[in-house]
């Protein structure tokens, strides 16, 4: 029976009780509770299920290393699976779920599972279910889904947010045990900046639970006084709720601070996530208890001795009134002592160790508590919970001596450091003998962006026990890294610590040493995932003998605790069963983060209108009003058509095709690329740029340019206009702005140096507006300014002077084939001369149109389209584009790989036009079979279609393709693929379908 | 997440304001040279696992590029010089010989 | 010629103490070439009423002034109407040498933001820099990274930030600021 | 071998299962082998195995360096497609995909092949055009998929956001034969496979040179001795740089780090495997109930198998836009992988300049998928000299400008 004691607990307010829920049941905590002591307090003992046998599982823990006690969490919107009860804060009206059962925790029916453990050995999976074979997907697989899985899915969307935060510290100190409050404040001293993080609300960590002390002081005055210090100091960032989630290369620390997980209806980020440079890290975190390998260990009830003294001395809560503790070192019996001082009751101390035992065990037998050296622990007695336990010789094979009834177990089998910081990076760890620990090796610790190491461990989770060594070692590893920061360390010794005596540990990995595999079927390694001593055994019976196999094999140590407890265990169980020591086996990957962190954390702010961010020019808030469906078009979002009240989205689209042709339509050609180029190398360098010759291009002239890459295939295209002697502007694709600019700064930084060339992006400082259609004259006209007339600005050439009072550059260019003019003007004006368009357009019958409608104008024409004539496979010659190919010029980038064997073959497709029979549109993408099939069984292939649209100015489908030796085989029918295995024939034609002669766009 | 140091605005900063352009150094080989020497300069890329030579742009930064020597083992920056150089400044190789004792890479060594 | 308009028209929002707005539009040169040349530091000084800024640095106070981009390109700030004018004086006085002066003041945004070591923390959670005092201080130029766009900041006498970006994505600078300030401060700069 | 089934099981359960046989030996390498197939990955080991079945050819060492399964088979993210656009990959991926769905039972080892289907999320109309281009070029390529609603999306993932206010769904390439399968299983499986035909799986072996005689190969060193060979197979991703320099060639390849996480496990919630390429995301959840998530590369070189923090940060940010209620789940774990990417991110399968030498490498970032195709493929390769599955990889295809290019189609090969 667990319960609250009427004294003790430092860390709750008695004062503040709290009231939560947990499976519907109400109960009461007070202020400082975790859910788990909480939970505790009120005697539920038994929190979850387990993985894979669905066995009753208790809190096992009372941090962040707990296996077993997760729960589903609060509600709708602020809902979370796999909740850690030992590390949540509890809150008032906090609401919990317990896992992974069915229908009720008390009564689960998974739980038939447990009585056919003995045949779901590790890795069963792997030897059945395969007949018959349907049934895996259908039968097998559904089951197994089901049963696993703990945690239910959230339903709603995240109702919290989230931020980052970029932090840059001299040294940091992750843990704020006294380790880490010694390190930190040596750090500090030496004036340089230090940051310090605690994971709990609480500093101190075990010291102030064990009773050391520190300058002569109890811990916990010590601990309160330097926490106090270091909050007053300039150059220190203290931090609790915070902790080192991962160590990334070059001194990147990922921080996880919980800012209201224990005050959910506070407003603000729910966690922080820290993205932190520390030019030194110092990992104080600690080490964690072992459990020890036992028949029954994974009963409700049995407990790490630490985490039971814990409950008892931080929350006052008892897990029992009669506690065995077992154990093979001397820290354990501190537990013992400190149940006995709080009027509870220890049957006995079972300690593995025939001998060796210090003043520990001398002030437990003064306090009258039975030890009983040399014997184990031969099996745990309860179900749900436990009830008592059957005493045997540890040397022995588990035979009886003695059942003592009792309804706690606190069981101690060493302590591992805590060495995941350490090792994320690429630290090395040592096995220690001595105290059968695996510690940081510190001749091989991570080496940062100078080759330089820029992790230490200190204290505890360097391997020391004992609060003297612990400080000292703080002490020593902040020097040190002060030195390392670049900083003067302050002179001056270590704290002096002080405690108990202790005597040897003796490793214990399997207790009673001779069980046999009748108890070690019941010896849990993992207690998550029901890994027990008997399945590590098979793994490495069956040849899974590397760590990682084993690991794999048998799920050990892969549950949400990441094998906290269980790994050193496995591994030491594997060793025995392979005959090899320990290091010699090692361990597994320690990757990160140390415990779970949240996907809305490492997202942060970028959620909703700031996932990404949308480019708008300056016209945007127009088309927004004005009926515009948007098409993402890189980061920008572009109106693929103007929809009318009553219209579909393709009634749209004809009339805006229709209107263009016939009267006037107006295009927001804003996003696309605008490069001006300047120097007197540009000409030289634009026809290494261009396939076309750019440096005979006369100022006042406009050229339209293909771009390549060096592996020959047409990357980009675009209007030049030469501006003057040495400047000109090339415009690019909409998606082709930064990239295209990045490539020239490429060539010209990188490979032509010597050249004297400038390049600016100016895309975004005009809008760009194409003025088009037989009125477009007419429009320009009403507004006044400069002449538009075919005498003073031809086809193909651009004029500075003013239209509508607006300073404009305006481009005699079209990609319609109608009379069409692309007129800049500044951003900061773009609205106004867009609205001034569509007012003196009204009664030319303007229109604005979408990306849609310029598609279809652009292909009635038979002009090309990067990324739908092109796709990165194709080059100019495939395009029968030989005409803007310079022959003159000996050399343009992607020449020489035009040249490749393949590249210069008659058999490459090549661009035709098409026209279905049956007038019909050929399909997106429809690809045109040839008779036979190839070496691999798959049909045979000699085109695909590469735009396809229904035209409105022709009412009938019209596309363009890539066709084998396409353009001799002018009038050929070939079929297309209509994608429901049908075909569709089309004849091949020139690519023109409207205007060959291009009279519209020349008048 | 490595840190880099642009040699050309002095700013040491975080990956994310740089962008890895590749193997540095190449020879470009354009029209008149022989297939194999084009397939080279196109696709054959040093790839050691150890010393690296590559080149890199300070795209959320001056927008220079430079080039910087690498260990692909460990990520140690033996450092950065500007992108105008057709081999490596010899401090940088001396840096190199001190860690990887007769260390070469392509005609560097 | 109508009135200039400038990305969000002026915008402007408030919290926490931490200020965010559309500095309106801003004259912005885009001036390259040898920044150690005679002829080129003389243009600079009678633009701008000040020398030639340094390595990462500002010299923008009053509207006026310059900022480092990089080892030959500097961008002048004047006031929007004189941009132009600016241009214009830079291409007489440079003339005959390999320069090149651009007007991008409508291809940016100009934001400001101030609240003191509150707005150095707003601006830390979007920016990879060290924005306390000791690393970051008045006159002080950075181009960098804010959130999943580039943009530049400096810093006046005044502890204001001014934030400039490309004109297109000012109102996602804009609201990344407005959501840092919103979430409140951290705590951590001083 | 004895044989796996729910009886034996049954019969060793009475027995406490003592009587388990190794599931593949451990021998000492002999000193010379028809066969040496360097890098016991999934691919490698897959070879061995249909040099065997398919050729009868067993006397063959299959040498790993570290444990076998340990390298990028054991590392990814098992998404099984073979939705490809260009026909040699659609054949090979294809190849493998059919060889998935017997995989359990050829090898008597349940690889717990999922044919649950995997849908990629067209979220432009560029991704639109592309997959639509992908889905009747595999109706060519007797590929089975078809372009779906995004209805029919929202039916087969009800927690995904399709009408998202960045990037709606517009619609999926959906092949319902695709899914996942168990990755550790698949290297076990071949390997006891292998094992069992009498082949050599030998760990912890690792090659420290490559002998050769008059441009043939004669064998290799290693730190367990020199082995003799006819034939050599160099099948070790993103080591192939530095085996074939031992050869004294080069490939047109580079060796990046690939990441990828996992959440902490939940009951199902998602049925079927979801690419989304516009955000560089894709996500499936594994039988224990994790969600699978793959992430982006580094682009850089690196052998450290530890990526760089922000893709993890940009693939989550993708993800909690497209499916909202993973924003309250945790990572639990994330890692790291280094892939081998060509100059035209499509494999190499192919001879070498070294007679008797064949490489097969350049999966890149979608190399489990392949495994069994890829094993089939390259043993007809190396026991006939050539294989119509391989005719197209041939790693002089750079030199002629003859590439199998796959981001064409705004696919990305996971």
């Amino acid at each position: 029976m667990s319960t609250r004691l009427s004294n003790g607990g430092r860390l709750v307010n008695k004062a503040k009780p709290v009231e939560f829920q947990f499976n519907g049941k109400r109960m009461k905590g007070y202020e400082g509770d975790t859910l788990a002591s909480a939970l505790l307090a009120n005697d539920q003992m038994l929190v979850g299920r387990s993985f894979k046998y669905h066995r009753p599982r208790g809190i096992v823990a009372s941090g962040g290393e707990e296996p077993n006690a997760l729960v589903n969490l609060g509600q709708g919107g602020k809902f979370e699976p796999n909740q850690r009860v030992t590390t949540t804060e509890l809150f008032d009206g906090l609401y919990a779920t317990s896992q992974n059962h069915w229908p009720s925790l008390e009564f689960d029916v998974g739980a038939i599972n447990t009585h056919f453990a003995r045949f779901l050995p590790a890795g069963f999976y792997y030897k059945m279910f395969m007949f018959p074979r349907p049934f895996w997907k259908h039968v097998y697989e559904p089951f197994i889904r089901q049963s696993a899985g703990l945690g239910k899915a959230p339903k709603e969307r995240d109702s919290d947010t989230y931020e980052h935060f970029y932090h840059f510290t001299d040294v940091l100190v992750i843990g704020g045990g006294i380790a880490g409050l010694a390190a930190a404040l040596e750090a500090a001293q030496s004036g340089l900046k230090v940051t310090i993080f605690e994971q709990t609300h609480h500093w101190g960590g075990r010291a102030v639970v064990d009773g050391a002390e520190i300058d002569g002081k109890p811990a916990d005055d010590w601990v309160k006084d330097t926490v106090q210090t270091l909050e007053g100091m300039e150059n220190v960032t203290i931090r609790a709720r915070t902790m080192g989630a991962g160590v990334y290369d070059h001194g990147y620390v990922l921080g996880y601070e919980r800012l209201t997980d224990h005050c959910p209806d506070q407003d603000g980020p729910r966690h922080r996530l820290w993205r932190i440079r520390a030019t030194q890290i110092i990992t104080a975190t600690g080490a964690i208890e072992r459990p020890l390998s036992f028949a029954g260990n994974d009963i409700p009830g049995v407990m790490l001795a630490a985490a039971l003294r814990d409950y008892v001395v931080n929350w006052g809560v008892s897990i029992g009134d009669r506690t065995v503790v077992v154990t093979n070192n001397d820290d354990a019996y501190r537990t013992a002592i400190a149940l006995v001082d709080a009027g509870l009751s220890v049957p006995a101390i079972i300690d593995a160790r025939t001998d060796g035992a210090g003043p520990l065990a001398d002030a437990a037998r003064a306090k009258g508590i039975r030890v009983e050296m040399g014997k184990g622990i031969a099996k745990v007695k309860g179900g749900k919970r436990v009830e008592g336990v059957a005493i045997c010789l540890q040397a022995g094979e588990g035979a009886v001596i003695e059942e003592i009834k009792c309804d706690a177990v606190a069981m101690s089998g060493g302590w591992s450091p805590v060495v995941h910081l350490w090792s994320h990076c690429g630290g090395k760890l040592i096995w220690d003998e001595a105290q059968a620990m695996f510690r940081p090796d510190p001749s091989r610790a991570p080496t940062g962006d100078k080759g330089q190491p820029f992790v230490a461990a200190a204290g505890t989770a360097n391997g020391n026990l004992r609060t003297a060594a612990v400080l000292e070692d703080a002490v020593a590893q902040a020097k040190a890294a002060v030195k390392a920061a670049g900083g003067k360390p302050k002179a001056g010794k270590a704290p002096a610590g002080s405690d108990a005596e202790e005597g040897a540990i003796s490793p214990v990995w399997l207790m009673p040493q001779g069980a046999p595999i009748q108890l070690r079927m019941k010896s849990w390694l993992d207690f998550q995932n029901d890994v027990k001593v008997s399945d590590v055994q098979l793994a490495a019976r069956e040849g899974f003998e590397s760590v990682e196999h084993a690991k794999r094999y048998t799920t050990l140590g892969m549950a949400t605790d990441q094998g906290k407890l269980s790994n050193i265990n496995g591994l030491a169980i594997l060793s025995d069963a392979l005959d090899q020591a320990i290091p010699q086996t090692g361990t597994t990957t320690f990757r990160p983060p140390y415990t779970p962190i949240s996907m809305g954390a490492i997202g942060g702010e970028a959620r909703d209108e700031l996932f990404q961010p949308i480019r708008k020019t300056p016209m945007h808030g127009w088309h927004e009003a004005n009926g515009a469906d948007f098409e993402p078009v890189g980061h920008w979002r572009r109106p693929y058509a103007f929809v009318r009240s009553g219209e579909s989205v393709h009634d749209a689209v004809m009339r805006e095709v229709k209107n263009t042709r016939r009267n006037l339509g107006l295009l927001d050609a804003s996003t696309l690329g605008k490069l001006i180029v300047k120097g007197p190398d540009a000409g030289k360098f634009l026809d290494m740029m261009y396939t076309n010759m750019m440096s005979t291009l006369k100022p006042g002239k406009c050229r339209y340019g293909l771009m390549c890459n060096e592996n020959g295939f047409l990357i980009d295209d675009g209007v030049v206009a030469r501006i003057d002697e040495d400047t000109f502007l090339c415009h690019t694709t909409t998606g082709g702005a930064e990239r295209i600019h990045a490539w020239m700064e490429d060539w010209l930084q990188c490979e032509w140096w010597d050249w004297k060339v400038y390049v600016t992006n100016a895309t975004e400082q005009f809008a760009q507006v194409a003025v088009v259609g037989p009125n477009a004259r007419k429009v320009l006209e009403k507004l006044g300014g400069m002449d538009v007339s075919k005498e003073s600005i031809a086809f193909m050439e651009w004029k500075d002077g003013q239209i509508g009072g607006f300073n404009a550059r305006v481009y005699r260019i079209s990609f319609s084939g109608e009379l069409s003019y692309e007129i800049a003007v500044p951003a900061s004006q773009g609205r106004a001369f867009w609205d001034a368009l569509l007012a003196a357009g009204e009664e030319f019958g303007v229109m604005p149109y979408g990306t849609e409608c310029l598609h279809i104008m652009r292909a009635e024409k038979g002009f090309i389209m990067i990324g739908d004539e092109t796709d990165g496979t194709v080059i100019p010659q495939d395009l029968n584009m030989e005409w803007a190919i310079s022959k003159k010029k000996e050399d343009y980038l992607g020449k020489r790989a035009q040249e490749r064997s393949y590249m210069a073959s008659p058999d490459r497709w090549k661009l035709v036009g098409l026209e279905t029979l049956d007038g019909s549109v050929i399909p997106d993408g429809a690809y045109a079979p040839a008779p036979g099939d190839n070496a691999n069984g798959q049909r045979n292939v000699q085109g695909r279609v590469t735009s396809t649209y229904f035209s409105p100015t022709l009412g009938r489908g019209i596309a363009m393709g890539l066709v084998h030796k396409g353009p001799d085989r002018m009038g050929d029918v070939i079929e297309f693929t209509k994608g429901d295995g049908t075909f569709v024939k089309a004849k091949i034609v020139d690519q023109v379908f409207y205007d060959k002669d291009g009279e519209k766009q020349n008048v | 997440m490595l840190i880099l140091e642009c040699p050309c605005c002095g700013v040491k900063s975080e990956e994310t304001e740089f962008h890895a352009g590749g193997e540095a150094h190449l020879k470009r080989f354009g029209p008149g040279s022989t297939d194999a020497e084009f397939e080279g300069y196109l696709f054959m890329r040093e790839n050691k696992r150890g010393v690296h030579f590559e080149r890199w742009r300070h795209v959320n930064g001056c927008g220079k590029w430079f080039l910087a020597a690498r260990d692909t083992n460990t990520l140690e920056f033996f450092g950065f010089y500007p992108a105008q150089t057709h081999e490596p400044p010899q401090d940088i190789k001396d840096k190199i010989s001190a860690k990887h004792p007769g260390w070469s890479w392509r005609e560097f060594q | 010629m109508s009135e200039a308009v400038s990305f969000l028209n002026g915008a402007e929002a408030t919290h926490n103490g931490v200020t965010v707005r559309d500095a309106g539009p801003v004259g912005m040169v885009t001036l390259r070439g040898d920044l150690s040349a005679a002829k080129l530091k003389t243009a600079v000084k009678k633009i701008t009423g000040q020398p030639v800024p340094g390595v990462r640095k500002s010299t923008v106070t009053g509207g006026k002034g310059a900022c480092w981009m990089s080892p030959d390109e500097l961008l002048i700030v004047v006031p929007h109407a004189e941009a132009a004018a600016a241009v214009a004086e830079l291409e007489s006085a440079l003339a005959g040498g390999h320069f090149m002066a651009v007007n991008v003041s409508d291809a940016r945004a100009c934001l400001t933001l101030s609240g003191g070591v509150a707005a150095r923390e707003v601006l830390a959670k979007i920016a990879p820099v060290d924005l306390s005092t000791a690393a970051f201080g008045a006159g002080d130029f950075r181009r960098t990274r804010m959130a999943q766009v580039a943009g530049a900041f400096w810093l006046d006498d005044a502890e204001t930030f001014h934030v400039v970006c490309f004109r297109s994505v000012g109102h996602y600078v804009f609201g990344l600021l407005e959501n840092g300030a919103k979430a409140g401060p951290v705590g951590v700069l001083a | 071998m004895k044989r796996y089934s729910v009886f034996a099981v049954a019969r060793e359960a009475l027995r406490y299962h003592t009587g388990w046989e190794r599931a593949w030996r451990s021998p000492e390498p002999k000193k010379k082998y028809d066969v040496i197939i360097v890098g016991a990955g999934g691919h490698g080991l897959a070879t061995a195995y249909y040099l065997g079945k398919n050729f009868g050819i067993t006397n063959v060492a299959i040498l790993e360096k570290g444990w076998l399964g340990g390298g990028n088979t054991g590392r990814n993210t098992t998404i099984i497609r073979s939705n490809y656009l260009q026909d040699p990959s659609a054949a090979i991926y294809e190849k493998a995909r059919s060889l998935y769905e017997t995989m359990s039972q050829d090898l008597n080892y349940n690889v717990m092949f999922s044919p649950r289907g995997v849908m990629m999320l067209a979220q432009t109309q560029h991704e639109i055009r592309g997959y639509q281009r992908t889905a009747h070029a595999n109706s060519l390529q007797g590929v089975k998929t078809e372009f779906i609603t995004p209805q029919r999306v929202k039916e087969l993932v009800p927690i995904i956001n399709i009408d998202g206010p960045r990037y709606p769904v517009l619609g999926a390439l959906w092949q319902a034969r695709g899914g996942t399968a168990r990755h550790d299983a698949v290297a076990w499986g071949y390997a006891r496979a292998c094992s069992d035909m009498g082949m050599d799986v030998i760990q912890k072996c690792e090659v420290t040179a490559i002998r050769t005689e008059g441009g043939k190969v004669k064998g290799v060193d290693t730190n367990r001795g020199s082995i003799d060979c006819d034939k050599l197979g160099g099948i070790v991703a993103g080591n192939t740089s530095v085996l074939t320099e031992m050869a004294g060639f080069r490939v047109p390849i580079e060796s990046v780090a690939l990441q990828a996480l996992v959440s902490e496990p939940i009951k199902p919630c998602m049925d079927v495997v979801v690419m989304a390429n516009t955000v560089h995301g894709y996500m499936s959840q594994s039988d224990k109930g994790e969600m699978v998530i793959g992430g982006g590369t580094d682009g850089f070189n690196n052998y450290t198998q530890r990526g760089s923090f922000h893709h993890i940060e940009e693939t989550v940010r993708a993800l909690n836009e497209t499916f909202p209620i993973i924003s309250r789940l945790k990572m639990l774990r994330q890692w790291g992988g280094i892939v081998d990417v060509t100059g035209d991110r499509s494999p190499i399968l192919s001879k070498t300049p070294v007679e008797g030498m064949f490489i097969n490498a350049g999966w890149g970032t979608g190399g489990f998928k392949a495994i069994p195709g890829s094993g089939w493929a390259m043993a007809e390769l190396m026991a006939k000299g050539h294989s119509p599955l391989t005719e197209e990889f041939s790693m002089w295809r750079f030199g002629e400008g003859k590439f199998i290019d796959e981001s064409v189609a705004a696919g990305v090969a996971h």
